[in-house]
């Protein structure tokens, strides 16, 4: 049977671990509200083993739905006591956000069946230039996604010292500032992607930002930029 | 006005996207709501009757012309349909935010089970879906719901519009009854009124 | 094919521009050049006996659905900043002051490289900015920041509802979208049974 499982996981990669349990309870023509839980416990663990034995990065979602399992599965085995006779099923913990699961697909199944704009049904073509006055420049429909990606390219590109509000460690600038100023003690300019190349993580690249403008404020570095490469270059003064 | 149905019929030819009555009464100063809502109804009765290639749709809290399904096969050999590609992840992200909005990316994940952040962004960009304001929890996060664009493409006439999810009958071979249904419950606290957008 | 009068009408209708005879025959490759002919003649008849607001224009050596002249005067009424277009430029610099406001020119054009004076002039006049004061500096610059009208424009309850540019990134890149097996051109998705909508 477990052959069985991996023949459909290479054409069919499960997106997360919902539709992998989805596939199980299916396969196994079993009654979603009386999962036999040890048998799909036993048949998801089989799967993400074989995932990891085949290299496959196991997305964190995996794991943890592997953890809820056998959780479930310990508690079923557990001797009901008095107490827990008005307790619901433990294996209502993976029942629920099932159902939901399976509802919210149907939903979007009905989704993809209506008649869709473009696909299905058309609206009338334009020329543009009958009724629009823009010429020239490219206009572009504008919405909150392009303001956010105008500025993005912006921040990109950005070289002044016009970030200062973004908030970080004052410690840790100074920090850098004087690690920043060990290089040019080596070398008498330095690409302003030099420096950021040094540290990765999105926290450092702020911080040897903010370094950078506050240096151009102190007047201890100029920076300049290529007219044509567009790159930009720090000289110490 | 004798000639309000045509001059309607202009003005939706022209248009890129839906008309409102209330948006049609805006340009057509003289003529009342319920003058334009005739006007569209004997329109739409006379595209009716004459079975052309198009029809007046009701959709997006407006109105539109589009052409009948029918002539979809022959539309597709002559211009490159532009379908709203969506993959199956990204459809169902849609769907919990259609059915479930206001919502926040975190209650989205839950739901799906898995990160939806690339497809948030895909979804934003394509403008089926749309910011509209943030959560007051820690870290303040985004709120997202549908655009008007989502019930155009979807061919909607507003939120109430959406189909009632079907019951899970092919999966479980028990009674349905004890289905959890507060999943689509609160679509009918959804704002409505907060359709309007680019 | 007595409906070819229809199928040309649905592709005239969505066509971009005029349609020769010769590029419906590559559509419609079981009509010859003559039953295209009186197709597109009966087509134009019957725009002509209805009188509507449109009409069959041979034109560029092409058929075209235009709206009669009669018309012009309320199509032009109706002609919308909406959805609003800006350039890039404009865009751009819209994206500054939104982000960086209260801000003043000569930051504005720091950050772009360029001059703004034009610009700033359109985004003004447009109501998307609005002067807020001038700023205590040699020559007294003026003080830029956006206006309600912007709010509105983009669906924003008010400016820290506007999602920063890192939050934007945080969603990830759209990765998921690769895996995006086109969801609506999957053959074994539900499109086959849909002939009939109106």
């Amino acid at each position: 049977m477990p052959d069985d499982i991996y023949r459909v996981q290479i054409t069919d990669i499960f997106e997360g671990p919902m539709d992998l349990l989805v596939h199980l309870i299916i396969k196994n023509e079993v009654d979603i509200y009386d999962i036999p839980i040890a048998l799909i416990t036993k048949q998801y663990l089989d799967y993400i083993q074989w995932l990891k034995s085949m290299n496959i990065e196991l997305a964190g979602d995996f794991v943890v739905m592997a953890a809820t399992l056998t959780q479930v599965k310990s508690k079923m085995l557990l001797p009901a006591t008095e107490d827990d006779e008005d307790q619901e099923d433990p294996r209502q913990e993976i029942t629920r956000p099932l159902m939901e699961y399976l509802q919210l697909k149907s939903a979007a199944d009905d989704l993809s069946g209506r008649t869709l704009l473009g696909k299905d049904t058309f609206t009338k073509g334009h020329d543009d230039e009958d009724y629009f006055i823009d010429q020239g420049e490219d206009m572009i429909k504008i919405g909150l996604f392009e303001l956010i990606d105008a500025f993005q390219k912006i921040l990109k590109n950005i070289s002044s010292d016009h970030l200062v509000d973004l908030t970080a460690d004052s410690i840790s600038v100074k920090d850098r500032i004087s690690e920043i100023v060990d290089i040019f003690e080596k070398q008498n300019s330095v690409t302003f992607n030099e420096l950021f190349s040094l540290k990765a993580d999105k926290s450092d690249v702020i911080v040897t930002f903010l370094a950078i403008l506050e240096m151009v404020k102190l007047n201890l570095v100029k920076m300049a930029q290529h007219a044509q490469t567009g790159i930009i270059r720090l000289f110490y003064i | 006005m004798e000639n309000l149905k045509y001059i309607i019929e202009s003005l939706l030819f022209v248009a890129q996207e839906p008309l409102s009555v209330e948006r049609l009464k805006n340009v057509l100063n003289t003529a009342g709501a319920s003058d334009i809502k005739n006007a569209l109804k004997e329109l739409s009765d006379e595209y009716e009757t004459r079975k052309g290639s198009f029809y007046l749709n009701e959709v997006a809290g407006g109105f539109q012309i589009r052409t009948r399904s029918e002539y979809t096969s022959w539309i597709k050999r002559f211009i490159q349909p532009n379908p709203p590609r969506l993959s199956r992840a990204s459809l169902e992200t849609l769907a919990i935010i259609a059915y479930k909005q206001p919502i926040i990316r975190s209650d989205i994940e839950y739901l799906r089970g898995v990160d939806c952040g690339g497809i948030l962004r895909v979804l934003l960009k394509r403008k089926f879906i749309r910011v509209l304001g943030r959560k007051e929890l820690p870290g303040r996060p985004l709120i997202y719901a549908t655009t008007k664009r989502f019930l155009e493409i979807f061919d909607l006439k507003d939120l109430k519009d959406l189909p009632t999810p079907k019951e899970i009958a092919e999966l479980g071979n028990s009674a349905t009854d004890k289905t959890d249904r507060d999943f689509f419950n609160d679509t009918k606290s959804t704002d409505q009124d907060k359709g309007n957008n680019t």
